[in-house]
């Protein structure tokens, strides 16, 4: 079943190649959108052996809550920049294509697989594609970027690599399942752990870690900005979140609290500073996730909800904010924010929309999981409260310098936006809306996800029993 | 290059050449398969490349040509596997001992998969050299 | 045994140490590929067995293989590696040569126009 | 746990709409006479002003921590993966003592 989502999207990578056309790859990953969507209703784990073998020795893919959530971000986020590159991209248009749908190859196969070496081989995937994406422009940012990203990325890739070499010599096996019921706390396991989370740490951009990213996004195409920021982070914490739930280490760990307060704090502060909107928008994307971190770390049922919707409302924001700025590069030129005055209402609206909900104000979907944080965090310790709202000030102070910059300004730019341009903006930003008003609508697809998280046997069993 | 590289290409291309598709046609009985059996043909074209100058070596193989099967052959990648899901049984027969026919699909995606593997270095290679 | 694992650890440094403090774009590069294959030594180490046989069932007693053929499933991993490396390292000389187009250096101490 | 919340953000977003709709009537008849003024310096008409991106939280740029913080963001490549060492150092010793 879920091999022949793959074959579609591993036929499309090909066939825009050679057939020269752009639809191929958008119509792959609108259906693999859907599946994703049909998948996550049905209530069961699902598990998917390659091959026919059964799963302590085959590969298999296994469909729980938390999989199958994330996987629907994934290609949902996927689906609406492939729709809105078709006008944003102009020139070697196939060739991007073909990337995008490689890289929403690896981004399902890390979130869905349920082997730890076949996620290294998806991660990688991933890493390969970014890494040529990010060099998409070949103008001397973009390789400058690329070459930066490829170093350091490839670096962790390998830790990762050594993590799973000394799993595997340390119990035998290579599934999920088998090796959270083999594995100790021992000094030599929680140095495999301490590989294994520096590694997803670099996707996911936690501060020591961080600092491709601003440089990396600086010269892509603003979508595939878009898809760092939000899918690509959400795939390291995921990476994460499984390595402690192998571990069964899902409890309070101030390792998470410490780099995640960190990295909020000076995600936000860098972001102050910068005049690049891309850039800006990086270092927005590095602060949010900090809350994320932070609140893993709790490892409370509270904590955790509040952690993976952050991860959802982040993803939807910063698509839209990539978005909506893109459109502004597309039509002005220019990144610097000096010079991207411009004068549209439903581009003002939007974006307006998706700063407000961005610095977490009441009516939006950034409120309802800020409010979350700050519940979750008020159970640990009021001093990261303090933490969380003082990173949440400085996100409005750096919001409203973008707001001021691009429609306040003197100069404006009259420009007619092209529809296929704004359509999957207000699309998103209609969820913005709508999550901010119904929070239990987005609280009802992540308590599954939770309580998938939370209970290890049942993964365990479902695993091996079927 | 000099005369003696030359001169030993000429030789041994062709057994190089033979060697991968022979690696590629027993990746399933012995050590090797897709990859290792593209890498040697692809080593093959390289070294007429380095020896010879890229031109002698798009007399073998062409950029377009490497280009345009790579991508035909990774979409009969995709039908190889398409048919073992349906019609697993059509196939060869499974568990012969050093028999060539046998195993079932993987002989198919190990050539199928070969050639792939050959035209994508093939073209890294020329991409490279070009520079 | 452990000679294996110590000259791993000792490669594995020599490849970090090439990547992090060497100058030169096409040593970092190396660098890479001499820490990958490290790790391919550490993985192969993990599968090895004294007097082992190699991993095929022909004639002999399906005992006997069990106790002594090597374990192949690292060795499936090694490969699997070597191709993901080898499209890194292709890709990133592909990005190296473009890099020595715009900057006319290979030095990365020139490559900090994104910074702050 | 968001039982009243639905109700009250519609009702927080319909005041912000009724916010939007008095200042939009109020200002319909202002506007006209807006017009005749302009704001004059020395003789001259004074032009619109804006602040430049630059010049835009100018206090904290210039503190030391944040010259600090960009400094070390050097955009070299050996920096960051020094970094990137260094943070897996860090992470597994205290992943090793701490749990």
């Amino acid at each position: 079943m879920i091999v022949y989502l793959l074959l579609v999207l591993f036929a499309a990578t090909f066939l825009v190649l050679i057939v020269k056309r752009d639809e191929i790859a958008i119509i792959a990953i609108l259906f693999s959108f859907f599946s994703m969507c049909y998948m996550f209703m049905n209530p069961e784990i699902m598990v998917f052996g390659f091959g026919g073998w059964s799963p302590p020795f085959g590969i298999v893919w296994v469909l729980d809550k938390l999989n199958v959530f994330l996987a629907l971000l994934v290609t949902g986020i996927s689906s609406v920049i492939a729709v809105y590159s078709l006008k944003y991209i102009k020139e070697r248009r196939h060739r991007y294509y073909t990337l995008l749908c490689l890289i929403t190859i690896g981004l399902l196969g890390v979130s869905l697989t349920g082997d730890i070496f076949n996620l290294y081989v998806f991660f990688e995937i991933l890493s390969v594609s970014s890494y040529a994406l990010v060099a998409f422009f070949l103008n001397e940012h973009a390789i400058e970027g690329a070459f930066k990203y490829l170093m350091v990325g490839s670096m962790t890739s390998l830790f990762i690599l050594i993590g799973i070499a000394m799993l595997y010599g340390l119990t035998g096996t290579l599934n999920f399942a088998d090796l959270a019921s083999k594995i100790s706390h021992d000094p030599p396991y929680m140095v495999a752990l301490g590989l294994l989370v520096a590694g997803f740490s670099l996707k996911a951009t936690i501060v020591p870690f961080h600092a491709w990213k601003p440089d990396a996004i600086e010269g892509t195409p603003a979508p595939i900005g878009a898809i760092f920021t939000s899918v690509s982070t959400a795939i390291g914490v995921y990476g994460i979140l499984r390595i402690l739930f192998i571990f069964n280490l899902i409890q309070i760990n101030w390792v998470l609290i410490l780099f995640g307060a960190i990295t909020m704090l000076l995600g936000a502060l860098m972001a102050l500073v910068q005049v690049n909107v891309k850039r800006m928008l990086a270092y927005s994307g590095v602060s949010q996730i900090g809350y994320v971190i932070m609140v893993i770390g709790f490892g409370t049922l509270l904590g955790i909800t509040s952690g993976l919707y952050h991860i959802l409302n982040n993803a939807l924001i910063k698509t839209l904010l990539f978005m909506g700025i893109g459109i502004g590069i597309y039509l002005t030129g220019k990144e610097n924010l000096n010079e991207m005055g411009m004068k549209n209402t439903p581009l003002l609206i939007c974006v307006g929309i998706g700063l407000l909900s961005l610095s977490g104000i009441p009516p939006l979907n950034g409120f309802v999981s800020k409010w979350l944080i700050f519940m979750a965090s008020w159970e640990i310790s009021p001093m990261l409260t303090a933490i969380a709202i003082i990173a949440s000030a400085l996100t409005l102070a750096y919001s409203f310098k973008i707001f001021s910059a691009m429609f306040l300004a003197n100069r404006k730019i009259e420009a007619k936006v092209p529809k296929i341009l704004l359509i999957p903006v207000i699309i998103l930003t209609a969820l913005c809306v709508f999550i901010g008003v119904f929070p239990q609508a987005g609280l009802n697809m992540i308590e599954p996800a939770v309580n998938a998280l939370l209970n290890q046997n049942q993964y365990i069993t479902a695993v091996f029993g079927g | 290059m000099d005369v003696i590289i030359r001169n030993v290409t000429k030789g041994l291309l062709p057994f190089i050449i033979v060697f991968g598709v022979y690696i590629l046609l027993h990746g399933h009985l012995t050590p090797g398969g897709s990859f290792p059996g593209g890498v040697i043909i692809a080593s093959g074209v390289a070294l007429l490349a380095i020896s010879f100058g890229l031109r002698k070596a798009e007399r073998l193989v062409k950029e377009e040509t490497a280009h345009v099967v790579e991508g035909i052959v990774a979409l009969f990648l995709v039908l190889v596997v398409l048919f073992e899901s349906f019609a697993r049984d059509m196939l060869t027969p499974t568990g012969m001992a050093f028999g060539l026919w046998s195993a079932q699909h993987v002989l198919l995606l190990n050539v199928v998969g070969g050639v792939m593997v050959s035209m994508a270095l093939i073209l890294i290679v020329f991409l490279l050299m070009k520079e | 045994m452990i000679e294996v694992y110590v000259g791993m650890v000792l490669i594995a440094l020599t490849g970090m140490y090439c990547m992090v403090w060497k100058k030169n774009m096409i040593k970092k590069v190396i660098g890479l590929g001499i820490f990958t294959n490290s790790i391919h030594l550490l993985l192969i180490a993990i599968g090895f067995r004294t007097n082992g046989i190699p991993p095929i069932l022909t004639q002999v007693n399906a005992d006997y293989f069990a106790m002594q053929a090597v374990d192949p499933l690292p060795q499936a991993l090694v490969l699997t590696s070597i191709v993901i490396q080898l499209s890194v390292t292709a890709l990133a000389l592909g990005i190296v040569t473009l890099a020595y187009r715009h900057l006319k250096t290979l030095d990365t101490e020139r490559m900090n126009r994104l910074r702050g | 746990m968001f039982e009243q919340w639905s109700l009250f953000a519609l009702a927080f977003m319909g005041f912000i709409f009724l916010g939007f709709l008095i200042y939009m009537l109020g200002n319909r008849k202002s506007r006209k006479e807006e017009m005749k003024y302009e704001t004059y310096t020395c003789g001259e008409p004074f032009p619109k002003v804006s602040i430049g991106v630059e010049n835009f939280y100018h206090a904290v740029k210039r503190s030391l921590g944040i010259k600090d913080l960009r400094s070390h963001h050097s955009g070299r490549i050996s920096d960051y993966l020094i970094w990137v060492v260094i943070g897996t150092v860090i992470v597994i010793l205290l992943t090793v003592v701490w749990v």
